[in-house]
């Protein structure tokens, strides 16, 4: 069903844990669907020198948000804006398309961390102009 | 590790050694076909059929000729209700089953729609338990079926069908009970209970996959589902799966042999699993009555984690285990049994299921309820919801 | 007398050897339910599924995605004709299939009358053809569905499948097909031949019994006839009898190859049967096709003496053959197949069905002829109506 | 499927053939039924002397013929008339609920020789005064 490295990123996540005075904070999903993201930045001269999760949800979330922190970890600000889903999926070896949104969830986490950090730092990021946050109308993937 | 413990006896059981022995031989030696009963090879698979039909029967408190063999539950479900329904149109539209059903009788349900059939879905209790007084004032003058399943599948509650049975019977309306999770752990008396349609399978008690039964009282009107030869006293067409149905008339036979006993025996072991879960990880919930319920299930949500993942990480240590039916994982929906049970969503996602079998030993449940504790311990350890609460 | 020749291989077959190894784990060891993915068992059991699926779709040159599992020919002859009438009723409500059917046809279409369908049944010629002018003048506006056999299961006459399919294709019918008796003996390709919907069934070529298969085409527009679980990708419920399909997928394995070989060995035998009576007995009539005609079906009527004596004599020297269709004997109607060839009744009542297997040798084909030849001549001794000729 | 008694009876029917001259002759059934019988009677004083069958039909309808047979040679035409199917069935030691018009056959066709000869002889046989053979019209049993 999963591939070695979902099971690994599951078994052993990467990047557990919330960052104290995060520079950006993002939660995304609901319980409803069964699976809520969280996400921490440390973000430094437009690098993100810092990424954590917290994740409620099955393996592929789980295994996806960790993958994702990895990937993002070093990147710059812009480089994180595009930062796509497909990233994940292609990292972590393929996802079963049932399980596929779980990336998604993953992307939209980072962006909504992002989102956070220009908030709270009024920053305008190229590529989150129209960016709006999930809003709490539930729609299950 | 290379413990395998398998905990998943509701989704399908291990076909017994007795009946695998028993089935042998009709595979490339008694392979005729039943209804070619002019020659002796033929004869043989007859026998070998009506004999299974009657260790069935008995076992119901049936009359052999009220029992047909069927390719498993959902078929069993599938004729049942549609069969009542096309037989008694004239009469009526309605049907009245409940919220808690397996996919085959709800699905069915839902597509007799399509045919100018309407249906009330009874809500449950808290411990998955109908309310009789609803059903009651649920029955309309074009009341034809009530279709009440004897235990449910992912919870385990079980039903008090002896008087649904009674009610259908003041109202004269035929009752149907999918006893496909009931058959082999519960005392069934078709006649007792005043069950008219009763559905079964035989791979959740140690029989093959892919072979059922249907219990069919005299007299009540029902159309075919599969039309054809007139195998089955011309009820249920199609060459018989004679191997199989040998083993499932084994299953059944094994099953009434100590039935009282095996019964005691796995209340006692699931019990034992249940305090277990209960007294050693925090914030959980029961799912199910705590005691009108099958002796094999156990059932409860996890508040703050997501199912699935628990199950990987079982798997990983040699554990089978399910969150909610084995039908719907793999789905993302959460299950509609726990939801009617009035479980939120959230913790409706954090649910296992252990359905145990005579073969669970104590060692086994110490080294679940121990591995249990530590994934909890680890998947709330990532859970972002855990700090919120 | 302990000589066995079971020549009723058309009624159901003995299960090879190859298929009965094959099934073996998946009782005790690879018992998993194949819904249950998320742990090893349950993987295991959905691999072995869907390489069975492959195996038979390769073989009919289908998708395997357009492969699905049933409980045998009856339910996908009921699937195919019932689903397709009720998922396309309002496209019309006239089906057209043909005289010789199989009851599993013939019946589901008499059945669709109480929903408002029509059904044309044409006719065949003495040989058990169809008339591909009157099938193409049969064709109505409201036609959505023409369900014609491949091979015939009592005379073994092989329609012309291509031209069928061209003619359904040119009318936008969907075109189905009972190939229950020609899979794996005869070169289908559904996609050549233009085949929307086939029904298929393992225990006629040495597979388990209770089994079977339908290819739909993709894009066709079908009603389940099993409600339920989301196995078979939703289009039929019901936990899969995995050891079954197991068994089904190693004997089309088995049959795929040394396909040419074995089909011309067969001919090879089946002639010699056919040359054999129509030489040493006198007032013997061919049914069926004499050269469009299944490799291992002769079918002869023995004027002036009545079948089920003849079978009973044969079986008294331990030969097993059927006098027209398994299903029907027990019944006392002379078969509807050999009737639409245009055989009177007393010559319908005397026909004998013997279908060879590739085990069938040469020695036994010799000591059939010379059983029936004495068979027929002590029975045509006490019969009143050879004097009367 | 059927009884010890009919199987043999069926493999060494007796009686089996005609009787030249015989003295009544009666034919039941018909081939779209897939069941003729032919009883041949020999009668003297009033005693049914010798019985033969030519039968074309399943293995039952050859075996409830022989028996047949072998029940009425010896009795008078009084016991004969009043012979029913059932003393055929007891007698082959039962017969599957959808062979038993086999032996309802066997009487009737008894009873057809009788009435032939009735007819040949001009006597008024009690019993059968209200018998017509069978017309030509068919109905399977
Ligand atoms: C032509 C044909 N169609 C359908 C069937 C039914 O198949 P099954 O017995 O597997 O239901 C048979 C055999 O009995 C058959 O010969
Ligand atoms: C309560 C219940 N009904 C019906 C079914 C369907 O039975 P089967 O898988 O034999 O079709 C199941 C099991 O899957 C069940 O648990």
């Amino acid at each position: 069903m999963y591939t070695e490295i979902v099971m690994d990123h599951f078994k052993n996540p990467r990047n557990v844990g919330s960052i104290e005075n995060a520079d950006g904070v993002g939660q995304v999903g609901n319980a409803k669907c069964g699976d809520i993201m969280k996400i921490y930045l440390k973000i430094n001269d437009d690098i993100i020198e810092d990424a954590k999760f917290e994740t409620f949800g099955c393996g592929s979330a789980i295994a996806s948000s960790s993958m994702a922190t990895e990937l993002i970890i070093g990147k710059s600000i812009n480089e994180a804006v595009e930062f796509s889903n497909k990233a994940v999926v292609e990292a972590l070896g393929g996802l079963p398309p049932v399980k596929v949104h779980c990336s998604v969830l993953a992307e939209q986490a980072i962006k909504s961390a992002l989102y956070d950090y220009a908030q709270k730092t009024n920053k305008v990021i190229k590529g989150l102009e129209n960016y709006t946050p999930e809003d709490e109308e539930v729609h299950c993937h | 590790m290379n413990r395998k413990i398998y905990l998943d006896n509701a989704a399908t059981t291990k076909v017994k050694k007795e009946v695998i022995e028993e089935m042998k031989s009709y595979f490339d030696e008694m392979y005729g076909n039943p209804s070619s009963g002019i020659y002796e090879l033929g004869r043989r698979s007859k026998e070998a059929v009506e004999n299974a039909r009657k260790t069935v029967a008995d076992f119901i408190n049936a009359d052999e000729k009220e029992l047909y063999f069927t390719a498993g539950g959902s078929e069993s479900d599938n004729w049942a209700i549609k069969g009542v329904a096309f037989a008694n149109k004239d009469k009526g539209n309605h049907i009245i089953t409940t919220k808690i059903e397996h996919h085959a009788v709800l699905h069915t349900c839902e597509y007799l729609e399509k045919f100018g059939f309407e249906t009330t879905y009874l809500d449950v209790d808290e411990y998955g338990m109908i309310d009789l007084e609803q059903l009651k004032s649920s029955i309309k003058p074009e009341t034809i079926l009530i279709s009440i399943m004897y235990a449910n599948n992912e919870i385990g509650t079980i039903q008090p069908i002896e008087k649904i049975g009674e009610i259908a019977k003041e109202h004269n309306i035929i009752f149907h009970t999918d006893a496909v999770q009931a058959l082999g752990a519960v005392r069934i008396d078709v006649k007792k209970q005043h069950i008219d349609l009763m559905s079964m399978s035989a791979h959740k008690l140690g029989g093959p996959k892919g072979i059922g039964g249907m219990y069919i009282r005299k007299g009540i009107k029902i159309d075919n589902l599969i039309h054809g030869g007139g195998q089955e006293r011309g009820k249920r067409a199609g060459t018989e799966g004679v191997q199989n149905i040998v083993g499932f008339g084994k299953a059944v036979e094994l099953a009434s042999k100590n039935f009282e006993q095996y019964v005691s025996k796995l209340t006692e072991t699931r019990n034992k699993l249940m305090e277990g879960i209960k007294n050693n990880i925090p914030d959980v919930v029961l799912n199910g009555h705590p005691t009108m319920r099958l002796p094999n299930n156990v059932n409860f949500s996890y508040q703050y984690v997501e199912g699935e993942s628990i199950l990987l990480l079982l798997d990983m240590d040699g554990i089978a285990a399910s969150s909610g039916s084995a039908c719907t994982s793999g789905s993302l929906d959460p299950s509609h049994v726990l939801l009617a049970t009035g479980l939120d969503h959230g913790t409706a996602h954090g649910s296992i299921r252990f359905t145990i079998s005579e073969e669970t030993t104590d060692e086994d449940i110490n080294f679940v309820i121990e591995t249990m504790k530590n994934i909890i311990e680890k998947l709330r350890a990532i859970s972002p919801l855990k700090k919120n609460m």
